[in-house]
């Protein structure tokens, strides 16, 4: 793999995008040259995956330097976490995409293509600035796919997301260069590697504190948690469908990701101090978002609400501090984008059918759809955390991790399997299943090709269920090198 | 010598004072502009009574490179008085506001 | 010394010389618009070449005083001030190339105007090049002036003249503590020579130091009110707001890099040992200058305005590195020249497509009227929002190395909170400047659809600025020995060495 | 070794249910598939179940052999494995022979009660489904495998309970099962966890299990014992998690007999019986355990008197019945406690049966009190309920007579007079409402018959008689040693704890009678009150009884409401109202300042001058106080 195949993945994308932004061709071609693109990209992802050696540490290192001067560089590597959420992205983006075939523009395919790009970047990157710099720059295409493509009241709520969003990882930005002036201080010489910087000994305990929250801060709006999360209720709703998928399903995520990635190598000893804080306050976003979610009548809202309380149940699971907390929290991630990434895609359909958002409007779907309703199920389901789906797992080894924490938070945290099974079941029985009397004659059952976009989501989420060791055994030896080698936890 | 000096210089920063506060609470813009010259020739006048103090001619001759300088200003400055004068056929300076930000935001 | 006198000199003497005979030209009456334009890009583009020949060809670091039998080393020609000369020419040349539509149209403008250009740049040159206080004023002068005429140079126009009054007023204003400055400094030590004030200052360090401090301080005031930071800042919208927009972008753009210019050298070669007395001073002004900017730009619906007001935020982030110079000297200076470039850029581009836009007529004032503009004019809109970005700092623009560089070294120095501060003008900032993409993006139907064509060299002078500004943020990965990022802050050190070769 | 064949028992109706599931929707979607061709794969999944359980039975005779099979490595962190495993032991192919022996005859007579029914492919599809769930429960050899099919159970229940989906209530009633179940499951989590962390060190599965457990302190074994119970109680419908059994009801009745006869319900005694060794160790829990079944039991069987929805009635009996079989398994008689599940499946599978073909016979009607008459008609529905009825009420020699007797005994024995007191009382109860029903159905005169009778196929009648032959002679392979029997069902559950030994023969033949007699006082009542049961109007019931003493809406404003409310506080009033407030404020409160501050920019030239006149004094202040 000495081509650079990460360099490829991150930037075929973006490559084709502007491209086909410059080219005269139609949305149809750019459609179609997008799909091959994940394709493509799903299949170097698998190569990656293939070669993937069973070690914690970074893997597929690529290194050049970019401005040597601040001793950035251009510094990329995968371990197992980052492998597993790359997996997930090649592996969504064609099914969404299948999803989305019909009736979107060139602008926003290549937006697609461009956010894919930023995130796979985030995900690879090494170099705090490097990260950064994706961090920020996912974020204008989908500044741009939500504002354009968007409903309702969306740009105001596009502006709300990036005010909001970007304000975090501005006070983040701070916090990468204050560490990097700290090694500098330290070493005498720049370097914003991380590698690099969690060698940093001269930092005071304040200063850790302040920049520990200032990491935080970035991700706890992306993620986002309680009490950052209203941008999400007006841009989930207002989201197309692409737009809110990656959202819900990869962005999110990555908040997650950077806590581990970033957060706990820079400051282990704060991670583990304030590990009490964040699982309960992940804990309770579990129950508020979840408790929260039980009224909505906009049906995006509630899974905006949902997959809110899912995050709040993930960022318990690496707060953890044991083995069995963080893998779950690594399954969940996975878990919880397929189900509710299918979930935004099954919606984005009901809306792109019948043109509506309420629950009180629907109803009666089962009959008319039958195939749609067996897909919806399946992902609420696994949203549910039912055994047999890959949401069981990892639910059930967050439980466990968080028992193992802390007993209280523990016996608390597994309320999880009540709270989303409430307002799931009512929302399929209100919008879903029940004849409401409301005109639904609109929609159409899915076709071959979405069926064909939704099947290997519905087959990873009950074979990681079933099966979950065979999807395991990548992950784990990075997350014992977290725990022993990071956090030096002796589990 | 010294307290010579001191005396041209708190003279100087009377005028500059003066010239300052003309400025502000003047309303016609030819006075405003001969303050303006005031506050110049303060500044001239602490020049030449430090070449004087110095015993160097360089002062001397800064203050009539100010004086140029002022002279130069003061063509601008003239023509654009006319010009206004014209537009507005008043040399208040209080009314020309337009860009205010009261304006530009109604 | 091989090199005769007069190659230093070179770049002024083109700019000059250049000026003057546009003057005489300008009373033919066979010469219209465009032919002044290409006479003026001439000389400007000898001067850029002789500039780049000087920086090349003289080794990595140089500093010679040319003449200085003549001039009595009051002018220096140095790298620091050939790379500030460079950014200042190609202010001017980007001016006209970017402005040439907007001149062409309106009627007001004749070929004078271009000769007003050309000595505000050489006046803006010889700034950097002075090494003398009074050279450093005449030199002011010379700008102002030019500037002042250049402003009220459309004197139908109610707003040009009134701006073209208050800026003169208000310039003179200030001005005059500049020459009170100089006054106060030669009081003390007998001296206008930086240099020698330098000297004067670490022999001295010692004794009652008040008077030169004051003398700075004067002098400090004229520049805070130059790049209009907090107390002297009120002029600025206005004045800027009421200038046509190729002199807006063309003051916005140049005047900031070559008033920076001036007081770094003076600052860094004489205030070195007592420049701690103004730091305290520094962090109240900037937080309010930063404070000011952002609350007037959030406020705005003139574009136009917004970009103004927004201009006094990027004061106080050129400021915080100011105040940063106190402990990382090399690491600041370079980054207010970097960061002078890429809003130099930024700012140009802006302004200039602003400029071209509505070039035709009047009506694009505010965000509102860029509604669905993308929708007419892609390639516009993508320009313009590359500048937007560029300005909020957001990374893969230039804008973003450059926040990158200023808030690293106020870290550096220790002003967290100045860093922590500016972030926050620039999470508003996102605000403001993504308020113009949302609406050239986000609305469907357009509601004016007169817009010029991309026809003429503007556009394509704009597309070159916007690959610029891309090509700074993302630097030189892709391609090996092509100037990026690394070359810039490399020559921006390497100038700031220069001022220490004697 | 045939072991494997364990995972076969489980994965023959995941496998049809699968294939029947996308041969439905093709069915819906492409070409419509024959009724046939789903009965084949439905009707023959369970019956192979049931043979291979069958197979392993033959060889567990006689010995002692427990059969493991671990299938693959399910999950491996840090060290501990946990396995895919089957085991099957004594107890769970018991469980699985009557399971998918039931099963297969709940399929038979589903085949033709469905029969006019658009979703038939459907209804095979959720039942092999469920089935497989249950096989699951029943095989997994570890807490987390059986957890699975906990799980599996209680979602195919939802989807049989939902299954006629258009109408909202059916929904409803689903969710109701659903979100109880997963209260119980909450538990049942809480409780594996806490086992895992304290005793799961060796391998999570019972019989390591039943080796760590020994050396957890008693206050975590407490903790476990309760939390395991919850999620028994959320399954098996005792108190407080009862309330959704009643309206599982609206599922079709073969989901009816199904559910709440032979399988899901029993899970929860199941488990305690699985989890013998946990609770051998902790008696107290134990005990508590049989006073919730014993209030659970009376508790129903109260509430079963008024009700006029036969299915209804005997959703309840259900209830009861399963508090008597808590009774048991609190008090340590598991093997007595799964003696009644096995003789309670085959009497109220053919209750449930009986009333399905009643109803269908009578064109869907559910009210007892529009029902009468019925003997003449469907003599072999009658005689059929008749047996189980009798069964129930535990009349000898009908099965539920010896498991019954048993029950009070182990009751007697164990010193837990009230427990007794209470059995006995519930057995008079039940008897009258089961006659109360057979009086009113069969006897009574309400029915106008100016319907014809809906005709009964015969797939619908022979598994009634299967099933009526069962109840009579189910009982027998537990005849107490005091009717000269061999306690069969004892022995091969091999040696538990059984207090009832302790009794004398004389005591136990005092109870036997007593037993007896409250069963027949129980029908004298009923014989009384409503035989050749009249009335020309249906009664109109009110009372605090019939409303089932206000439990669903006790919980509705005390819980549902109260989260409601919660809800919206949380999402209008806290996020929109508060947080959003706060982050919309600050940056209108940004803007809006910025207006007032714009108020400095009024474009006099002279104001600005002035400004900077004061910025100049401030500035030469401030440097003054420097200097100085």
């Amino acid at each position: 793999m000495d081509f650079g195949i990460l360099s490829v993945i991150i930037f075929l994308p973006m490559f084709v995008a502007f491209s086909l932004l410059l080219l005269p061709v139609s949305s149809k071609i750019t459609r179609n040259i997008a799909f091959m693109t994940a394709i493509v990209i799903l299949l170097l992802a698998g190569m990656v995956y293939y070669n993937f050696e069973l070690t914690g540490y970074m893997q597929f290192r690529e290194h050049h330097s970019w401005i040597s001067s601040y001793g950035i560089n251009y510094s990329l590597g995968i371990d197992g976490l980052s492998l597993i959420i790359l997996m997930l992205i090649a592996t969504l983006i064609p099914c969404a995409y299948l999803w989305l075939w019909d009736g979107r523009t060139k602008g926003y395919w290549v937006s697609m293509l461009l956010i894919q790009t930023g995130i796979t970047g985030t995900l690879f990157s090494q170099d705090l600035i490097l990260f950064y710099f994706f961090w920020e720059a996912m974020l204008l295409p989908v500044f741009m796919i939500i504002g354009m493509f968007g409903t309702g009241n969306r740009v105001f709520s596009t502006i709300k997301i990036t005010v909001y969003t970007i304000m975090g990882s501005l006070f983040m930005l701070i916090c990468i260069l204050y560490l990097g002036v700290a090694f500098f201080y330290e070493f005498g010489s720049w370097s914003f590697a991380l590698n690099d910087l969690i060698q940093i000994t001269t930092l005071s305990r304040a200063e850790q504190i302040w920049l520990f929250a200032g990491f935080m801060l970035a991700f706890a709006i992306k993620i986002p948690l309680f009490p950052f999360h209203t941008w999400l209720l007006e841009t989930y709703s207002n989201s197309p469908t692409g737009g809110v998928f990656l959202l819900s399903s990869i962005m999110a995520k990555l908040g997650v990701y950077g806590i581990v990635r970033f957060v706990m190598p820079l400051f282990p000893e704060l991670y583990k101090e304030f590990a009490p804080y964040f699982v309960w306050i992940g804990i309770f976003g579990l129950l508020y978002f979840g408790i929260a979610a039980l009224m909505q009548i906009n049906i995006k809202k509630m899974f905006a609400y949902s997959s809110a309380s899912h995050l709040g149940f993930i960022v318990t699971g690496i707060f953890s501090l044991n083995a069995y907390g963080m893998t779950g929290a690594a399954y969940l991630i996975i878990a919880h984008a397929m189900a509710t990434g299918g979930l935004f895609l099954l919606i984005g359909k009901l809306e792109y059918d019948l043109g509506i958002k309420s629950i009180l409007a629907l109803g009666g779907i089962a009959k008319k759809a039958p195939l749609f309703t067996v897909f919806f199920a399946i992902m609420l389901l696994c949203i549910v955390g039912l055994p047999g789906t890959n949401g069981f797992v990892s639910e059930f080894l967050i439980i466990l991790g968080t028992f193992g924490f802390s007993q209280s938070a523990g016996i608390v945290s597994a309320l999880t399997v009540l709270v989303a099974a409430s307002f799931m079941f009512w929302l399929f029985q209100r919008a879903i299943l029940q004849d409401n009397g409301n005109d639904v004659s609109q929609m159409k059952d899915l076709n071959l090709r979405e069926v064909l976009g939704m099947l290997p989501l519905i087959f990873l989420i009950i074979g990681m269920g079933v099966y979950p060791d065979w999807f395991f055994y990548k992950i784990e030896p990075t997350i014992q090198h977290y725990l022993i080698d990071i956090l030096e936890i002796r589990t | 010598m010294i307290d010579s000096l001191l005396a041209y210089i708190t003279l100087a920063m009377i005028l500059f004072s003066i010239g300052f506060l003309g400025v502000v609470s003047r309303k016609n813009i030819f006075v405003i502009y001969m303050s303006i010259e005031l506050m110049l020739n303060a500044i001239n006048l602490i020049f030449v009574s430090l070449g004087r103090y110095y015993e160097s001619m360089q002062p001397q001759v800064i203050a009539m490179i100010i004086i140029a300088i002022a002279a130069a200003e003061a063509a601008v400055f003239l023509s654009l008085i006319v010009v206004l004068y014209r537009r507005k056929k008043s040399l208040n300076s209080d009314i020309f506001t337009i860009l205010s930000q009261k304006d530009s935001h109604e | 010394m091989q090199t005769p006198d007069i190659t230093y000199l070179l770049p002024l003497f083109f700019v000059g010389v250049g000026a003057i005979l546009l003057m005489i030209l300008s009373t033919f009456k066979n010469i219209n618009i465009k032919k002044g334009a290409i006479a003026s890009l001439v000389f400007l583009t000898l001067a850029i070449v002789s500039n780049i020949y000087n920086l090349n060809t003289l080794g990595d670091i140089y500093s010679v005083y040319p003449f200085s039998d003549v001039f009595n080393n009051m002018i220096v020609v140095d790298t620091y001030a050939s790379y500030f000369s460079t950014i200042l020419i190609l202010g001017g040349i980007l001016t006209i190339l970017i402005g040439l539509h907007y001149f062409q149209r309106r009627k007001e403008f004749t070929v004078e105007f271009f000769s007003l250009l050309l000595f505000s740049v050489f006046g803006m040159m010889l700034l950097v090049h002075a090494n003398e206080l009074i050279t450093a004023f005449i030199a002011l002068e010379i700008a102002s002036i030019s500037l002042y005429i250049m402003i009220g140079f459309e004197k139908v126009i109610d707003k040009r003249i009134e701006a073209s009054y208050k800026y003169l007023v208000l310039g003179s204003l200030a001005g005059v503590f500049f020459l009170l400055g100089s006054s106060f400094i030669y009081g003390a030590t007998g001296t206008t020579s930086i240099g020698e004030i330098g000297i004067f200052v670490s022999n001295n360090i010692d004794s009652n130091m008040s008077l030169i401090i004051l003398g700075g301080t004067m002098i400090l005031i004229t520049f805070l009110f130059k790049i209009a930071a907090f107390p002297f800042q009120n002029w600025a919208i206005d004045v800027y707001d009421g200038a046509s927009l190729p002199v807006t972008a063309f003051m916005a753009a140049t005047f900031k890099a070559a008033v920076f210019g001036f007081i770094l050298r003076l600052v860094l070669v004489d205030f070195d040992l007592i420049r701690d007395f103004w730091d305290d001073m520094f962090v109240y002004i900037i937080i309010f200058t930063l404070a000011y900017g952002s609350f007037l730009a959030i406020i705005q619906k003139s574009l136009k305005r917004m970009l103004v007001s927004s201009s006094i935020v990027h004061t106080g982030y050129l400021l915080i590195a100011f105040v940063s110079i106190g402990v990382i000297g090399e690491n600041a200076a370079s980054s207010i020249i970097f960061y002078l470039v890429a809003y130099f850029l930024s700012a140009l581009g802006a302004f200039g497509l602003i400029a071209y836009i509505s070039s035709e007529d009047q009506l694009r004032i505010t965000y509102d009227d860029f509604r669905g503009f993308s929708h007419i004019r892609p390639y516009m809109a993508a320009m313009l929002s590359v500048f937007m970005l560029s300005l909020a700092g957001i990374p893969s623009t230039i804008g973003f190395i450059g926040k990158f560089y200023i808030f690293t070294g106020a870290i550096e120095s220790g002003n967290e909170i100045l860093a922590i501060v500016g972030i926050t003008a620039t999470f508003v900032s996102v605000y403001y400047y993504f308020k113009l993409i949302a609406v050239m993006y986000f609305y469907r139907s357009p509601e004016m659809t007169d817009v010029p064509p991309l026809k003429g060299i503007a556009p394509l002078v704009i597309a070159v600025i916007a690959l610029m500004i891309i090509w700074g943020g993302i630097g030189n990965t892709l391609i090996a020995y092509f100037p990026g990022v690394d070359f810039l802050i490399d020559m921006a050190k390497l100038s700031y060495k220069s001022l220490f070769i004697l | 070794m045939s072991n494997f064949l364990l995972a076969w028992i489980v994965l023959i109706p995941f496998i049809s249910s699968f294939i029947i599931g996308v041969m439905y929707l093709y069915s819906i979607k492409v070409a419509r598939v024959p009724n046939f061709v789903f009965s084949l794969f439905g009707l023959s999944a369970p019956l192979l179940s049931f043979l291979l359980g069958f197979s392993f039975f033959l060889q567990m005779i006689g010995n002692d052999e427990i059969f493991l099979y671990k299938a693959y490595r399910w999950l491996e962190i840090d060290g501990y494995d946990i396995d895919m495993g089957f085991m099957a032991d004594k107890l769970s192919i018991f469980m699985v022979l009557f399971i998918t022996f039931v099963g297969w005859l709940i399929h038979i007579y589903a085949s033709g009660y469905m029969k006019d029914d658009k979703g038939y492919g459907k209804f095979f599809f959720y039942f092999n489904f469920f089935l497989a769930s249950m096989l699951l429960l029943v095989l997994g050899h570890g807490p987390i495998i059986m957890f699975m099919g906990w799980e599996g159970v209680g979602f195919s229940s939802y989807l049989l309970i939902s299954y006629y989906y258009e109408d909202g209530e059916n929904v409803k009633a689903g969710n109701k099962a659903f979100i109880a179940n997963r209260v119980g499951d909450f538990g049942f989590i809480v409780a594996m966890v806490t086992m895992f962390y304290y005793a799961g060190s060796n391998g999570f599965d019972f019989l390591n299990l039943k080796e760590s457990l020994l050396s957890v302190p008693v206050p975590v074994l407490t903790f476990i014992g309760f939390s395991l119970f919850v999620g028994a109680i959320g399954k098996s419908a005792q108190i407080p998690l009862f309330v959704w059994l009643p309206d599982a009801m609206a599922g079709p009745t073969p989901v009816s007999a199904l559910i709440h006869a032979a399988t899901m319900v029993t899970a929860g005694v199941y488990m305690v019986a699985r989890f013998h060794f946990l609770y051998d160790l902790i008696p107290h829990v134990g005990l508590f355990i049989a006073y919730v079944g014993a209030i659970s039991a009376l508790f129903a069987a109260i509430i079963a008197t008024k009700q006029t929805d036969i299915k209804k009635i005997l959703a309840y009996s259900t209830m009861s019945q399963l508090g008597y079989m808590f009774i048991a398994v609190g008090l340590g008689g598991y093997s007595v406690g799964i003696f009644h599940v096995f003789t309670h499946a085959f009497f109220k599978a053919l209750l449930f049966m009986g009333a399905g073909a009643v109803i269908v016979a009578l064109h869907h009607e559910q009210n007892i009190f529009k029902m009468g008459g019925m003997k003449k008609k469907t003599p072999l529905v009658y005689f059929t309920m008749l047996i189980a009825t009798l069964a129930i009420s535990g009349i000898p020699p009908f099965a539920g007579f010896f498991s019954k007797d048993e029950i009070l005994l182990t009751a007697f024995s164990s010193g837990e007079y009230l427990l007794w007191i209470i059995g006995v009382f519930t057995a008079i109860l039940t008897a009258y409402y089961m006659f109360r029903l057979l009086f009113v159905v069969f006897y009574g005169k309400n029915y106008k018959e100016d319907k014809k009778l809906h005709f009964l196929p015969k797939s619908m009648t022979t598994p009634l008689v299967i099933l009526a032959i069962g109840s009579i002679l189910a009982g027998f392979i537990g005849i107490p040693e005091l009717l000269g029997g061999e306690n069969l069902i004892g022995s091969w559950l091999g040696n538990w704890k059984n207090s009832s030994l302790h009794v004398t023969h004389s005591t136990e033949i005092i109870l036997m009678v007593i037993n007896i007699f409250a069963a027949l006082l129980g029908i004298f009542i009923a014989y009384k009150k409503f035989y050749m049961y009249d009335m020309k109007e249906v009664p109109i019931f009110t009372g605090i009884v019939w409303n089932k003493f206000y439990i669903d809406e006790i919980y509705d404003t005390l819980i549902v409401h109260k989260i409601k409310q919660l809800s919206i506080f949380i999402s209008y009033k806290i996020d929109v109202h508060f947080i959003d407030k706060i982050v919309m404020g600050l940056s209108r409160g940004f803007i809006r300042s910025g207006h007032y501050i714009a108020k400095m920019q009024n474009a006099n030239t002279r104001f600005y001058a002035f400004t900077m006149l004061i910025g100049i004094s401030v500035i030469s202040t401030y440097l003054i106080m420097v200097l100085r």
